[in-house]
C-alpha cells in the first residue's frame, strides 16, 4: 500500500478554500488602506468590510449590526461571556455544560473566582446536555446560559433550539459556542434564539486568526478592550482585513454547499465508524445519531490514544485524541470524562474529523493502517488480557 | 515532537511480548495518568539474560519501555538498578520536557521486579 | 500636472511588503496545520511559529519567551496594562502621557474608574514627556509607567530610556507603546529598559490585524482571556499562523533596512516640512528634530483639517488629521490639545506620513496640489482675514 | 464618505468669497466644534436676490454652505427662513450621520441674517 498524506483533523483546523485566499490577495496587496481612514484608498476597504458583514449576517439569519469580527473562537467566547458578566451590575448566576471548550470552561472558571454563581451542567453519556435539566439549574439570579451548538471532541450536537426558547422566554442570555458548527450544519440565530454566537473562520475553511461574535440587537456586553471605536468598540484595534475578508468568502461557500457536503461527510463518517468498530474492543463516543457530520470519535481498549495517534502520523494520517498525554496534561479529555467515560477508554479515544477534501479512498486507507495499528499496540499493552474467542 | 530514535523505538519496539518462562514479573503504573507496564526477566547468576515487556501509554512510554530492556539486557542486577529513568531519555536522545515523566514507568517496573525477585530469593534461601 | 496616487497615510497603515506575503503564503495554502496538534502537519507549523518568534525577539533585543504574538497593537496594549493593572494584589498608581494612543489612554482611564490611581503627564508644546515630569509624579504604590516611544500624530520620540531607567531603578514596570516607532527607529528593549512593549505589524510593512507583546522575564501578567494554553496562555485561541509568519519577515526585514531608509525619509520628510511651511500661516506640530523619520504634521491657519483632506483625496492624496471631523467626535485630537494648540490650529492640522514607496516624485506632487487647495480654502473661510503682506 | 454631489458642491463651491455690497451678513459658529460661517445677503423687497458665503469647516460644512446659498437664492425671507438643515442635507442627497451637525451651520447663519435684517428693518422704520 502507497504511503499517502490524509488530513482527518479538520475539528483542529481546515485548510484555507481557494476562493477564500482569492477573495483575500487583494486585501494583501493594493487594497491596503486602512478601514477607519478618510481618504478613498481606506473608503474602499471598509466598504468591502462592510459588505463582508453582511454577507456574514445574510449566512446566519442575523443583521449586519449584529456582527462584530473577532481574532478567533476564544476571543468571541471570551467577549461574549465575560462582556455579559461585566455589563451586569453585581453578580449573578451563569450555567454552562460541562462538554464546553476550554475557552468558555475557563472563563465561567475564572468568573466563579470573582464571585459569580456558576452551574456546571452534567451530560448524559452521549455528551447530550438536556433541557429538562437546563430549567431545573435556573434560578432567579440566573442571567446567562452557554451551551455549545456542537461538541468539538465527541460531535454531539446539542439542543440549542429547546434551550434557547427556554432562555428567551425567562428573558436569560444565551450564548453558544459554534466554532465546530457553523459549515457543518446549518445555523440560523433567530431559530437558535440565541443572543450570542461564537464562530472561528479557520473551522470552515477559512483564515485563522480571525472570528466573529453575533450579537442580538439591545444585548447588554461591555467590551474588554478599550481603543479606537471598531466594530462598534465591543472589539477595537486596525482590522484584520483579509481576515474579515477570507471568513465572510469562506462562511457564504460553506453555507451554500452545506446540504451536499453534509450528505457527502455523514456518508463517509458512517463507513469509517462502521470499519472502526469492526476492529473490536472498541466504543463510539458521542451521540450515534444528534452528531456532526465530519466526527469520528472511537475508544479502543486497552490501547493509549496517544500512541495511536503517533502510529498513524508516521503512515501519513493526520489525527487527534483525547488522550492525556496529547496535550501534556495528566488528566484525559474533560468531555470523555464528564460523559463517565472510564480512565482506560478516555485514555484510548481516537478523532477523526473529515472534511471538504476527504474521499472514500481516505476512508479506506485510514481503516487499512489502523487495523495492524490497533492489533501492533494491542498485543504490546500491558492491559490486554489476549484475543476473545 | 519525538526524535527519530523515539519513533524507531515507538515503530519497532525491542523484547515486547509476554515471556512465559520469566523468573520475575515486575509492574509499575501511573496512578495520575494510567500508563501500565510490566517487565518480564529471566535471571542467571543475578545477571539479566533475558528481558520482555508489555506497556500501555504513550508514544514515549513505550519508546522509553523499549530503550531500557535493551540497556538492561545482560547486566547484573546491581548495574541494573542503576538505571534511572533520565538514563533512559538521554539514551533515547532526549524527550519533550512535558513526557519526561512517561519514562519513570519502565525505569520503576524494572526496580519493581528486581526488588520482587531479591524478596522471592531470600525467601527460597531461607 | 497628470494626476497620481500617492500614500501618504503610513502612520494610519502600510503596504504588506512582498516579501511578507510570500513568506506567509504557504501557510495560506499548504501548511494549513494548527501548530497545537502533535501530528506532522501540525508540528511544521509549530516549528515555524517557534522560528518566527525567534525572528522577532533577535529584532528587538529580547529573548524568545518574551514575545506573545496578539492581534494587534490594541490588543498588545491592553494586555500590557490591564494586565499588570490585574495581576497586583488591590489598587495602586499608574501614569501614562496626555498624548497615548487611545489604546493605552481608554485602558487607564477605565482602570481610573475601577479605583486605580491614574496620574496623565502633561507634554511640552512639542508633545515631548520629561523624565523629570515623571519621577515627580511617582509615589511610593506607582506600580507602572506607560509612555509611548513616539508619538502617531506628530512623530514626536519620547525619552523612552531615561524614563525606562528610573522605572528600572524604582523597580516600577514600564511600557512602551512602540507601535508607531517598530521599523522607524532602532528599538532595543534591553536599551530602553523596558518590561512590556507594544507592536502592530501592519505600521511596517507588515500583516494587518497581528502583533506582538514584548514581556519581560517574570514581569507579573494577568491574561485578559481563557482558553486554550497559547502564547504562555497571555494570548489564547488557535494562532493567526500567516500574520504571525508575516510580521517577522516585514520586522527582520525593516530592521535591516533602518538605517537607509531612515536617511531617506528624513530628507523627503525634511524637503516635505520646508514646502509646507512656505505656503505661509502654517506651523510644524511636534518636535523638530526627535522625530520619527516619516512623520509630517504641519497646522494651516484658517483651514479646517477635513476640508484639505477631501481636497487632498480628490487630487489622488491619502493623508490624515487631527481634526475633529476627521473623527465624527467634536473634540479635535487630544494630542494637539495636550500640547496647547489653540482649536483653530488644532483643526487644522495635516499629517502626512512617508513610508517605503515614497519618493521625492510624491512630495513634489503633494506640495503642488496642496498649493493651490489651501489658496482655495484660505479664500473662502470665514475666518480668513486676508493676505498679509 | 461623501456622495458625488456633496464633492462637487466642496469642490467647486457656489456663491463663495465676500460681498462688500451685501445688505445683511449673518453669522454662525459651532461653539464645540469650531466650524464657522459667514453669510451676506442683497435684499430686495423681502427677497434674496444675492447670496454669498465664508465658511471654515469641514467638507459637509462647506458644501452645506454652498447649497444653501444656491437654494435661498431667489426666495422670499419667509421662504428661506423656512429652510432647514435637513432640507440642505436632503439637497445634497445626504449626508453621513456623523455629519449631520455641521449642516445646521449654514441654516443658523442664515436665520441669523434674516434675523439681523429684520431688526434693522424696524429700527429704520422706528
Ligand atoms: C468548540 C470550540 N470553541 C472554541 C474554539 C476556539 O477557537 P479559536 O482557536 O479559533 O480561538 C474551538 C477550536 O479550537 C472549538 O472547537
Ligand atoms: C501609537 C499606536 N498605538 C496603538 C495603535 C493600535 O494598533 P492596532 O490598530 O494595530 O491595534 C496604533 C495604531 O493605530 C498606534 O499608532
Amino acid at each position: 500500500m502507497q504511503k499517502r498524506q490524509v488530513y482527518l483533523d479538520h475539528g483542529a483546523t481546515s485548510p484555507l478554500r481557494k476562493e477564500a485566499l482569492e477573495a483575500m490577495l487583494p486585501f494583501l496587496q493594493e487594497r491596503y488602506g486602512n478601514p477607519s481612514s478618510l481618504h478613498s484608498p481606506g473608503r474602499k476597504v471598509r466598504t468591502a468590510i462592510e459588505r463582508a458583514r453582511e454577507e456574514t449576517a445574510l449566512a446566519l439569519g442575523a443583521e449586519p449590526e449584529e456582527i462584530i469580527f473577532t481574532s478567533g473562537g476564544t476571543e468571541a467566547n471570551n467577549i461574549a461571556i465575560r462582556g455579559a458578566a461585566q455589563a451586569r451590575r453585581g453578580k449573578g448566576h451563569l450555567l454552562t455544560s460541562s462538554v464546553e471548550h476550554h475557552a468558555v470552561l475557563d472563563v465561567c472558571r475564572e468568573l466563579a473566582g470573582e464571585g459569580f454563581e456558576v452551574t456546571l451542567l452534567p451530560v448524559d453519556r452521549y455528551g447530550l446536555v438536556s433541557p429538562e435539566t437546563v430549567a431545573r439549574a435556573l434560578k432567579p439570579e440566573t442571567f446567562l446560559i452557554s451551551v455549545m451548538t456542537a461538541n468539538n471532541e465527541v460531535g454531539t450536537v446539542e439542543p440549542v433550539a429547546e434551550i434557547g426558547a427556554l432562555a428567551r422566554e425567562r428573558g436569560i442570555l444565551f450564548h453558544t459556542d459554534a466554532v465546530q458548527a457553523v459549515g457543518q450544519l446549518p445555523v440560523d440565530v433567530r431559530e437558535m434564539k440565541v443572543d450570542l454566537l461564537s464562530l472561528s473562520a479557520h473551522k470552515f475553511n477559512g483564515p485563522k486568526g480571525v472570528g466573529a461574535l453575533y450579537v442580538r440587537r439591545d444585548t447588554p456586553l461591555t467590551p474588554l478592550y478599550s481603543g479606537g471605536g471598531q466594530e462598534r468598540q465591543l472589539r477595537p484595534g486596525t482590522e484584520n482585513v483579509p481576515g474579515i475578508i477570507g471568513l465572510a468568502r469562506a462562511l457564504t461557500l460553506a453555507v451554500e454547499e452545506l446540504p451536499e457536503k453534509s450528505r457527502r461527510l455523514k456518508a463517509l463518517r458512517d463507513r469509517l465508524i462502521e470499519g472502526l468498530l469492526a476492529m473490536g474492543d472498541a466504543v463510539l463516543n458521542g451521540h450515534p445519531s444528534s452528531r456532526l457530520p465530519g466526527n469520528v470519535n472511537v475508544s479502543f481498549n486497552y490501547i493509549e490514544g496517544e500512541a495511536l495517534l503517533l502510529g498513524l502520523d508516521l503512515e501519513g494520517v493526520a489525527a487527534s485524541s483525547g488522550s492525556a498525554c496529547t496535550s501534556g496534561s495528566l488528566e484525559p479529555s474533560h468531555v470523555l470524562m464528564a460523559m463517565g467515560l472510564g480512565l482506560q477508554l478516555a485514555r484510548g479515544s481516537l478523532r477523526l474529523t473529515l472534511g471538504r477534501g476527504n474521499s472514500d479512498g481516505c476512508v479506506d486507507y485510514v481503516l487499512a493502517v489502523l487495523a495492524p495499528l490497533v492489533d501492533r499496540l494491542r498485543k504490546m499493552s500491558a492491559l490486554y488480557p489476549g484475543k476473545q474467542s | 515532537m519525538y526524535n527519530d530514535k523515539v519513533v524507531d523505538h515507538f515503530t519497532n519496539p525491542r523484547n515486547v511480548g509476554e515471556m512465559p518462562e520469566a523468573d520475575i514479573i515486575g509492574e509499575a503504573g501511573s496512578f495520575k495518568c494510567g500508563d501500565t507496564m510490566k517487565i518480564y526477566l529471566k535471571i542467571e547468576q543475578d545477571r539479566i539474560t533475558g528481558v520482555k515487556f508489555q506497556t500501555f501509554g504513550c508514544g514515549a512510554a513505550i519508546a522509553s519501555s523499549s530503550m531500557l530492556t535493551e540497556m538492561v539486557k545482560g547486566k547484573t542486577l546491581e548495574e541494573a538498578q542503576r538505571v534511572t529513568n533520565e538514563d533512559v531519555a538521554l539514551e533515547l536522545g532526549g524527550l519533550p520536557p512535558l513526557k519526561m515523566h512517561c519514562s519513570n514507568l519502565a525505569a520503576d517496573a524494572l526496580k519493581d521486579a528486581i526488588a520482587k525477585y531479591r524478596i522471592k530469593q531470600s525467601s527460597s534461601r531461607a
